[in-house]
């Protein structure tokens, strides 16, 4: 719950510890991003997941529906552009948001 | 004592095929867009996955992993303070071993690890990490080295590489940047004769992750040396931070290698080498430098490298 | 409450001789404070200590200013000038000494109650090092019964294990040859 | 059974550490708690106690190594004094904010400079507002028994903060003296194992010592003053478990001869049974002098402070540090602070004895006494006088 404890100093956990793991992934770090989004071209990608290893900010998983593709999350993508420089193929590439929208 | 050669003797790397799944370090962190030392430290966290207990030092991590009531944690984690990142690490280790030997916790085979920036290691946490590599705990510590404190906004510290301009080592009429050459913390640990020290770049992930895991497996302490890349401070673009941690590597500046049981080990020799110039004109902080200190800074590159290659054929007479 | 001070050099064991007669009272069901002089003394530098024997419980924690009873374990301290200081009227002095106890009154300065043995060559022929401070605990327990002398048998065998018997024998040769004068 | 030993203050200190069958001591040696980490590394060296020694390089590191200790879930000791207590500085407020129920033995020294090594409680007192539950132990005894109810407090899951057990330096560790020292039975039925809140486990990942932002770092710091407030009735249960099991009794603050006492000394440490003395000897020449022993300082036992003194026109507080720039000691400030918040008019005079080593006897005592009777009857300025300070 990312306003957890918030209100009330009676509501804190011992010693003000959290106690829901990872729950960070609540905080939407896509509002840091500007007007360009990456954009894979799934004719050229080769599936060599650098894009997911890559990225700070884990925005690439794996596609269930599309074996070996790997889905962009717009809610996490800060815009850095690292998996743009770091393709090997170039596949993936600037978009402006509204294009896509 | 052949302690890490034996423990890494079966020693299975990771391929990119069966790269661990987990992700301790979670997504929604507060790192800069672009930031080469939450990647890194990602990459590290993944290596090791769901066995993990972390310490965090105080610096950007901690900063961007943990503002109350959010973690980007998902394993055990504690931050104490700034410099005593070791010494937390060691009282977990000592806490854990004591309740294991009395049966009173179970040994889950949990890897402690002590993440730290380049302040909280080579400056302000040194005597604390000095004191927990000697008693001889078993934990890794990291250091995450993006060459200045950049959690208080870009002061030098005594990694940060010479010539280099932060805050507190502005260029002027009378200052070249950062007037000191960087401190070579990977080899200020292996004179502990320490069981394993190795330098990684998030550029080179396989070798990363790989590296982690030998950490984790060894008994003792472990230290890691990963550089990385600061595009905030150092003035470059957000995109480039895993180029940087490459051609850093290509340009000797920062070789990687291990020291197990004290043999040192270069792991990517560079035969061609990206000039230095080449490697420091994309990041802003070195642009006041002339020609001139190119020259100064690759003659010292030249001689640190041909030093650590001297260190290898002295620790591998086999060779 | 009887209050004894022992002057003797660091190294020579006189925080260890007021433990072993603390002990040795607590072990009678009666109440002691042995204490050291906390000093930046290291060995060889001369120092003191301090003991407090009483039937009642003691509270008193400031230092002994006015001891009935002073222990000199280092014949060279007798004429140091500071082992009659506060030393009651109708206290004891119980000096290591190769001299007679008229010759110590003089270097003391003390001209009451004396006793004195040599101490340092009893310890000698008897353990074969000079260190006296078991040694002079006979001498003290000869001038005055602050504890049974069967009761230090026990703290001694705890502090020095093998070596007890010798420290003992030491102890008792110096309580048979203490001369007294009043 | 309990045995009657004579045994040095230290030892007894850690034979208390032994008896509560600590998991981790991380310490570094500093006079004059010295004796205190050696025997308890002989104790572990011989296999008397079954715990990790951990001999950190500086007293900073002692204290988070012991943060890091206790997270994981181990009842964990350390011991200090005077420059090592204020390397640790930085680190002893984060153990009560991390609500860690760490124990500290301080063996109370002054701080430099000029370097000195002996007893007072500067020390401890620039640690007064770090959140620590502190108590003050008056002979070897108390330091005994103060430091297994240490543990039980510290573990309470209704208090879950860290103790630091004050011990005066030299005048109470160096000393040795009569000792009840229980046996491990006895003390395991006073002490159960250490049943953490909260731990450092990957089965249960939680994430400690997370940012205090400025929406949360007023309410954090609420919490934590809450839980040493309501620490007061856990410590004084837990006195009232120890009497029974043990036969000694503890309050909060102790009177003695207070009834009818018109002045009263108020000491905090060791110099508390010498002023009894002196009490006795003031008695004895008629005066109405009584004397308050504050043995918990933290939390502060305003209501049974109240109560000690409700009879008496004046108050001589002896403290043992300075607060330079003040016009009082820091128990004095405390006391005053009280009084005045609670509409009392008791006379307060304030005097800093004992600094470092020198000795509080019972002449200082009748003369502080007789200053306070004095200063309350001519009405004088209550101003801190420094005991014996040579002009």
């Amino acid at each position: 719950m990312a306003d957890e404890g918030m209100q009330s100093w009676k509501e804190l956990a011992l010693g003000c510890a959290v106690t829901t793991p990872g729950n960070a992934k609540d905080f939407n770090t896509g509002d840091w991003r500007s007007t360009r989004i990456p954009v894979t071209d799934r004719e050229k990608c080769i599936k060599c997941g650098m894009c997911y290893i890559m990225c700070p900010d884990m925005c690439y998983t794996p596609d269930p529906d599309a074996e070996g593709f790997y889905l962009w999350d717009t809610y996490y993508c800060k815009g850095c552009g690292i998996c743009i420089t770091e393709c090997p193929k170039d596949a993936i590439s600037w978009k402006e948001e509204e294009e896509t929208a | 004592m052949k302690t890490a050669t034996a423990a890494l003797e079966n020693f299975k790397k990771l391929s990119p095929k069966n790269l661990p799944l987990d992700e301790p370090l979670s997504k929604g962190h507060r790192a800069c867009q672009g930031c080469g030392e939450v990647l890194a430290l990602r990459m590290i966290a993944k290596a090791v996955g769901k066995e993990l207990i972390a310490v965090s030092a105080t610096g950007c991590m901690e900063i961007i992993s943990s503002p109350y009531p959010q973690t980007a944690w998902e394993c055990p984690w504690i931050h104490v303070a700034f410099e005593n990142a070791a010494s937390v690490a060691s009282g977990v280790e000592a806490g854990r071993k004591a309740l294991i030997r009395k049966g009173r916790i179970k040994d889950d085979g949990a890897k402690i690890m002590a993440f730290a920036g380049d302040g909280g290691t080579a400056d302000i946490g040194i005597q604390a990490l000095s004191g927990a590599i000697e008693r001889g705990h078993n934990f890794t510590y990291v250091c995450l080295d993006n060459e200045a404190y950049m959690n208080t906004g870009v002061q030098r510290s005594s990694s940060t590489p010479y010539g280099a301009m932060t805050t507190t080592s502005p260029p002027g009429a009378k200052s070249k940047g950062q007037f000191s050459w960087k401190k070579n913390m990977p080899m200020i640990a292996a004179a502990h004769d320490m069981p394993y020290v190795a330098t990684a770049s998030p550029a080179f992930h396989m070798d990363l992750m790989n590296k982690v895991r030998k950490a984790v497996t060894v008994p003792g302490p472990a230290y890691l040396h990963v550089f990385a890349p600061c595009p905030t401070g150092w003035r470059c673009a957000p995109d480039i931070s895993v180029e940087t941690a490459r051609q850093v590597v290509q340009a000797r500046i920062f070789p990687l290698y291990e020291v197990i049981d004290g043999r040192y080990v270069l792991n990517r020799d560079v035969k061609k080498p990206l000039p230095v110039k080449e490697y420091m004109k994309k990041q802003k902080r070195f642009a006041h430098l002339t020609d001139e200190d190119f020259a100064y800074i690759q003659e010292k590159v030249d001689a640190d490298w041909n030093r650590l290659k001297a260190l290898v054929k002295a620790t591998n007479p086999e060779d | 409450m009887i209050e004894v001070r022992f002057h003797g050099r660091g190294g020579q064991g006189a925080v260890t001789s007021c433990e072993l007669m603390a002990q040795a009272a607590i072990a009678e069901g009666r109440y002691a404070q042995a204490f050291p002089s906390f000093g930046p003394e290291r060995r060889g530098a001369p120092l003191q200590a301090y003991l407090r024997i009483s039937d009642e419980p003691i509270r008193l924690r400031e230092k002994i200013y006015e001891p009935d009873i002073v222990v000199v374990l280092d014949p060279a301290l007798v004429a140091g000038g500071n082992v009659k200081d506060g030393l009651k009227e109708g206290g004891t002095l119980v000096a290591n000494s190769p001299k007679s106890a008229d010759d110590v009154k003089k270097d003391s300065g003390f001209n009451g109650r004396t006793a004195v043995v040599n101490a340092t060559k009893i310890a000698e022929e008897e353990m074969g090092v000079p260190i006296t401070n078991t040694t002079m605990l006979g001498a003290l327990l000869k001038a005055a019964s602050l504890v049974d002398k069967e009761s230090v048998v026990e703290p001694l065998k705890n502090r020095f294990g093998k070596i007890a018997e010798k420290n003992q024998k030491s102890l008792e040769r110096a309580f048979a040859e203490t001369v007294i004068e009043e | 059974m309990s045995q009657r030993v004579g045994l040095e203050v230290s030892l007894a200190c850690s034979e208390a550490v032994k008896l509560a069958n600590v998991d981790v001591i991380a310490a570094y040696p500093i006079t004059p708690q010295t004796h205190i980490v050696e025997h308890l590394s002989e104790l572990v060296a011989d296999g008397h106690l079954d715990a990790e020694f951990v001999p950190v390089e500086s007293e900073h590191s002692a204290m988070s190594a012991c943060i890091g200790s206790s997270a994981a879930g181990a009842r964990t000791f350390t011991s200090t004094a005077s420059q090592g207590l204020a390397l640790m500085h930085e680190i002893v407020f984060i153990a009560p904010a991390l609500r860690l129920p760490i124990v500290m033995a301080v063996a109370n020294r002054s701080l430099s400079g000029p370097i000195s090594i002996w007893n007072d409680h500067s020390d401890i007192m620039a640690e007064r507002d770090s959140g620590w539950i502190q108590t003050f132990a008056e002979n070897g005894q108390e330091v005994l028994d103060l430091t297994l109810h240490a543990f039980k407090v510290a573990e309470d899951k209704r208090v879950c903060l860290p103790v630091a057990v004050n011990m005066d330096g030299f005048t109470l560790t160096h000393v040795i003296e009569p000792i009840m020292m229980p046996d491990q039975a006895e003390a395991d039925a006073y002490l159960p194992a250490f049943e953490p809140q909260q731990m450092l486990d990957i089965a249960n990942p939680i994430s400690m010592g997370t940012v205090g932002v400025p929406e949360i770092y007023t309410e954090a710091r609420k919490a934590c003053m809450d839980a040493l407030d309501n620490s007061y009735e856990v410590i004084k249960e837990h006195w009232e478990g120890f009497a029974k099991q043990f036969g000694r009794s503890y309050n909060p603050i102790e009177t003695y001869k207070t009834e009818d006492a018109e002045t009263l000394l108020v000491t905090m440490g060791s110099i508390g049974e010498t002023a009894m003395m002196a009490v006795d000897q003031m008695r004895e020449a008629g005066q109405k002098v009584g004397l308050v022993r504050i043995r918990l300082w933290r939390p502060f036992p305003a209501d049974d402070f109240l109560e000690a003194i409700k009879g008496a026109k004046a108050l001589a507080v002896v403290d043992r540090a300075l607060q330079p720039g003040s016009d009082s000691g820091p128990v004095g400030t405390e006391l005053k602070a009280l009084l005045h918040s609670r509409g009392k008019d008791t006379y307060v005079a304030n005097f800093v004895a004992g600094l470092s080593g020198r000795d509080v006897t019972r002449a200082d005592f009748r003369m502080m006494a007789e200053k306070a009777a004095q200063g309350q009857a001519s009405g004088a300025t209550m101003t801190c006088e420094m005991v014996g300070v040579k002009e």
